[in-house]
């Protein structure tokens, strides 16, 4: 038991980090690191760095090198990972089409297609997004209505997506429709690309209990598909999807926000009560549990990184950490802001102030305990899906999709 | 035993949430919170005009002097209903202190201005991250006049007055500074909830009436202020679990209601088992402060925790139970999850009532 | 709003107190209590003191006079409780029969019958069970399998009853049983009472967690029944069933254990780490919140007396006491054996030792959380007969008793 | 990254568990709970049989020195499997305190025997209902005697020697004395879970041996044990899971598996979860222990916290799954509720724990 690469690790290790070295900034602190000043600057940052890394040999690692990738094994793509953290390096915008996309296309997309897409789709060049959930289909993913109607050979779309990241700058977007209503609910979905670009498709920002605006409404209205971009058979939508169900719920993980570190140093400085907050027991006893709960989750990741370094296929640790971290988050966002006593809801822009660390917290937790699969959808999948427990009674079981009762929301 | 409020009181209470659903309370706090305006001053005129202000003072000052009680309904109700006004800090707190502290010819001059609506009053107490204790509070008073700053001074840039804790030679008691007096300074500070106004004041020897109190009066205040908060929290934690479940019915997944799902009837079977806790504990701190019982400070504590933790369970459950919806700037729930928070804030944080109610009931040597 | 009684009340808790002053002895504090050296003990002292109240006028305070009860009203059962807790008096074994029993023999027996039996029960002459859950019949109250079959005008019951206390010492029980498994689950029940010296029944004490033996199991072979003793039509006792089910949720009731006073008034005298464990800031948090529930659930039953006292309608907090209680005195057995570190492990059986009653409270808090309703069914109940949410799905619906699926416990 | 034990250790764990199933270990644990016996002396020679008390004995005092990986497998099986032996005592506690502070000359004479089980060694080191510390330690050590009682000593009934912390001039450090001493009393004391036995060892001027040790030293050992009995808690907490589901699975109410019940599944979920966080703090004991790294009191500190915390969830709540059965003495639920605070008391209590924890990270000012 230890923490040390292999010898073919610790190889792969010293050539990312000296590529990184000659082509990017290491970070300064634990603080340091990329922002950008807009959403367009941030963009255009990205797609310079995505260039340098496909000229380096580093762009999506996991992919196929005919398409841009490098064939790396899953373990290099966490030490990969690893290594970039040190930099201060741009990021964001393209995961989805390259952690989502990219696979389906990989895997329905004919020859033609393949060669068309994926290679700007590497280099950064052209932006992917997904577009799957919708005001219907939420936990129950496979309530989608969209419909798609097919004409000679060309598809007609009308519906609404919602939840869709980056929707506004893509190039491009994989689209989730139905196209038999009286098919069981998950026989009649049918799978496409669609060029983002395309007349009918109309996107507008949601904005959020933040204030912020990170995803969108993607409305559809009249557009036009040729059948020649739909992936996957017509009624085999479902299968389509799955492809990427798993990676997304994966890719939501860890909590980005105030963590254990932020509350042991704000209660070491901090007034509670006539001394210091570290000196408070109640306040000790809490930050015993978050420590608990953070030093599981890493030790949990690196039990997953070993299985994956012996070649072996990782535990359901994704849902333990969502759950876990999302939750810990509303926790210590509420007792950072419960520490400033009625200072606590003062709001401050200032870089790196208490407040505003933990007020992101505050919002962001209630959407993390959310996104990408709810705490309770989560605790279903453990129960039956690592556990194997049977599922919940099914009222939509076998029933034609347009006989499921709906309600009114 | 007769714990509940009386047929009159609970027909104040229900008039009081015909006319603030009328009025479209929430739907007005949006408002403030997505504009310019520090509070709603249409609402707060016909809250005025229905008496509510004047509910506590007494009729010899121009106010109704109907008990605490029908207070504590009007609380609920504006509590449930978001009410962006400076309804708690010049009632429960600034009209409070001038009952209790003041002087005869203070109260003749801010008690019926109160009762009328025509003087808002603020409670100046925070200075830093900190919770105002006796022996760091730095605003000073002497010879007649106040100095120092206080920040987060909930509706500190509307009112005309405020009721500010500051130390003499001796001790720490309460003063009154008029917001017009020179060496008054305010700037408006933003915070989580912006349906709320809060205010940094500076005061440099600004001209300030001593009101005959204490650290220990300072505390009483507090008390009597908590369980009026604690109605509002009260009233903003029920009003969650029925919206929860209001959505939860209509809301359907997998072919049912999602109402019809154990993980979400448990939800809202916690959320009323912390409403009904919250509620009764509410009753405990009413009983107390109507009639001015020696279990006031216990009362207080334990009321204010306990609605505080209903609403904190509620109005995130809240979120959770709408899902992708409930994390939308269009649904309400935000409203309600920033209030919390503010309510939370407002006099104190919990680590700091929690304490105060075992130290009370250490005091009590008894239960 | 006041805790004052009105001029009535003040009336009838003047006569009660009275009463009990003459014919019983004051509590000396609030440990102090009635406690029988046996079983057998306890029983005798219960029936002769039953016998004082009744010829006092003191018994079966709901019951109707001419059975020997006393027609109070709701209220005036609360003040009595009140009153006789400030002495020390018998208690125990008479509950069910009267509470339950009762009942439900004045609602279907004949005239004859109640005349009979009713009043040997008010009197504490004979003593009653209730024979309702099964082994497979639990949360699922209405999964009764005992086996009733009519021949001529008598009925043969087999089967087994579990949970039943005083089945042992009780000379008739209440019974359940199925009479049609044909019939769907609900309406092939028949309700009965029965003779427990009946040939054919033997009962058997159930050891529990904590040693004790409080329950019995109680089986049935070949016990004959005349059908003068079906209680309401055959098939018709589920109905007759549900007079008594929602009493028992009722009596169950608060936990009996340490709860807030212990465990302040511990930690006030109890070294932790140095310094008092009031003195913790860990320990004055937990205190907080148990104090809280303690009075949140204390003004609940004020406001619910309040509520009997106007002549309206009580609301659900026997349900929330009964979840609330039970796992507050799992976590205060916790922290008191927690907070006597190495030493919570042993056991003493002195009198008021500090480890007793946690450890009393340990199993029994285990118990009170199934015992009448699990958490679980209580938060069913909540949410279904007081928010007036839908019921989850019914996989039993419709179908024939003996077609619904069993599993294998 | 090879943050997992070996395929031979692996392998070992599942000889172990293997062996404990075929020798009913659990119903052996209830043989010693109900009977009169201390322990199961049949079990404990074949446990020394297969070598476990030898694990991490240095092959040149008898034992077969593998490292503390082996013995964390072996405990997590004790701990699955109830055990009813002297196991932690004996190895956890008094091997350690002899290979790390005993005399070449002590540890000629213990580990061998230690090793070969002809030995039980038991730690004694409570005195009274709180935690012990080095000033409120009142055993003494003078002129190569040894005076004090103490109690609640995990199977000082049973064991042939005793390592005792007692106070000399100085400070608290560890002292060893045999049972068959002269001045040395024992009383078997009744406990919650009697399928572990206690005492009270009462020492008046026994001869006692000085082990190199100072009040640092009684931590660290303190610290290596929490590690062990850390995962003896995990083995704990899994067992108790997977009655919880296989009982769950295959008890039926209203026409389903009670398994198919999201109140059922999400119980089952938080479990899981638990345990799952335990394993991997327990991970992070193994390797500070088998590494003697610097983070070992911070890593001891989390595993026992986490571990503890996992075995109270799934213990209390494997009764809550079973119903009306787990309440039962006829089930094996209770075995493990008992065995759960049996573990939580016997090195000493959560808050103790909770709070050497944060004390680390103080002391390391980093995390």
């Amino acid at each position: 038991m230890d923490f040390n690469d292999t010898p073919e690790e610790a190889n792969f290790r010293k050539e990312a980090f000296e590529w990184l070295r000659d082509n990017a900034e290491l970070k300064e602190g634990p603080k340091d690191g990329w922002r950008a000043a807009s959403e367009e600057e941030g963009l255009k940052q990205v797609k310079v760095w995505q260039k340098k890394l496909h000229d380096g040999g580093w762009a999506c690692l996991h992919w196929p090198k005919m398409f841009g990738g490098r064939e790396s094994t899953p373990i290099e793509r966490v030490i990969w990972g690893q290594e970039v953290s040190k930099f201060k390096v741009p990021g964001g915008y393209l995961e989805i089409g390259q952690g989502m996309a990219g696979p389906v296309m990989m895997m329905y997309a004919t020859e033609e297609q393949k060669e068309r897409y994926l290679p700007p789709m590497s280099t950064g060049e052209e932006i992917w997004c997904q577009l799957f959930s919708e005001p219907a289909a939420g936990s129950d993913v496979a309530g989608i209505k969209t419909k798609a109607e097919l004409d000679g050979d060309t598809w007609t779309v009308n519906g609404q997506k919602v939840w869709t990241s980056g929707a506004h700058f893509s190039d491009y977007g994989i689209l989730v429709t139905r196209s038999d209503p009286s098919a069981p609910k998950h026989k009649g979905l049918t799978f496409f690309f669609v060029d983002m670009k395309s007349p009918g498709i109309e996107v507008k920002p949601i904005k959020q209990i933040s204030g912020g605006a990170n995803f969108n409404e993607v409305y559809f209205t009249d557009v036009k598909i040729p059948d020649s971009q739909r992936l996957g058979a017509v009624g085999d939508g479902w299968k389509v999807s799955l492809t990427t169900l798993m990676n997304e719920r994966l890719a939501v993980g860890d909590a980005s926000g105030p963590d254990f570190q932020e509350a042991f140093s704000l209660a070491r400085g901090q007034d509670l009560n006539g001394k210091l907050a570290i000196e408070n027991d109640a306040v000790r006893d809490k930050l015993a549990d978050w420590y608990c709960q953070q030093s599981g989750l890493k030790f949990a990741k690196y039990r997953n990184i070993s299985a994956l370094s012996r070649g072996e296929t990782p535990g359901p640790q994704s849902s333990i950490t969502k759950i876990v971290s999302a939750n810990k988050l509303q926790e210590i966002a509420n007792f950072g802001l419960d520490m400033l006593d009625s200072a606590g809801i003062l709001r401050t822009d200032e870089e790196g102030a208490e407040q505003s660390m933990y007020q992101y917290g505050f919002y962001g937790s209630a959407g993390l305990r959310i996104a990408g699969g709810t705490d309770e959808i989560l605790k279903n999948i453990i129960s039956e899906q690592v556990l194997g427990m049977p599922q919940d009674m099914r009222a939509d079981k076998g029933l034609p999709f347009n006989e499921i009762p709906t309600g009114n929301k | 035993m007769n714990f509940e409020f009386s047929a009159d009181q609970m027909q104040l209470k229900d008039i009081a949430r015909k006319f603030l659903e009328k009025e479209e309370s929430v739907k007005r706090a949006r408002n403030v919170l997505e504009g310019e305006a520090s509070y709603d001053e249409d609402l707060w005129s016909k809250i005025i005009e229905m008496g509510f202000t004047a509910t506590s003072i007494p009729e010899e000052y121009g106010g109704l002097g109907l008990g605490y009680l029908e207070l504590c309904v009007i609380a609920e109700e504006l509590g449930r209903s978001l009410a962006p006004t400076p309804f708690s800090s010049s009632v429960y707190l600034a009209s409070e202190a001038v009952i209790n502290f003041g002087d005869d010819s203070t109260k003749q001059v801010y008690l019926p201005a109160l009762a009328a609506g025509e003087k808002i009053g603020a409670f100046a107490h925070t200075e830093s991250n900190t919770s105002p204790t006796e022996s760091n509070i730095e605003c000073s008073f002497s010879d007649g006049s106040l100095s120092g700053t206080k920040i987060a001074v909930v509706d500190g840039d509307i009112a005309g007055f405020y009721i500010v804790t500051a130390k003499n030679d001796s001790s720490v008691g309460l003063y009154l500074v008029d917001a017009s007096s020179d060496g008054v300074s305010i700037t408006a500070q933003p915070t989580l909830d912006p349906s709320r106004s809060h205010a940094a004041i500076t005061f440099s020897q600004a001209k300030a009436t001593e009101l005959k109190s204490d650290w220990s009066d300072v505390l009483n205040l507090l008390d009597r202020a908590a369980v009026l908060f604690s109605f509002e929290q009260l009233g903003g934690a029920e009003a969650c679990m029925d919206m929860a479940k209001e959505y939860a019915m209509g809301r359907y997944a997998f072919g049912r209601s999602i109402a019809s799902f154990q993980a979400i009837k448990h939800k809202l079977a916690d959320m009323f088992i912390a409403v009904e806790l919250a509620r009764s504990n509410c009753y405990y701190g009413a009983w107390a402060l109507s009639t001015d019982a020696p279990e006031l400070p216990t009362a207080a504590a334990t009321c204010r925790v306990s609605a505080s933790q209903a609403y904190h369970e509620c109005s995130k459950e809240n979120i959770q139970t709408h899902g992708g919806m409930g994390f939308t700037w269009e649904f309400d729930c935000h409203l309600y999850y920033r209030r919390c928070r503010q309510l939370a804030a407002n006099i104190g944080s919990q680590a700091i009532w929690k304490d105060k109610l075992i130290s009370s009931l250490e005091r009590a040597n008894q239960i």
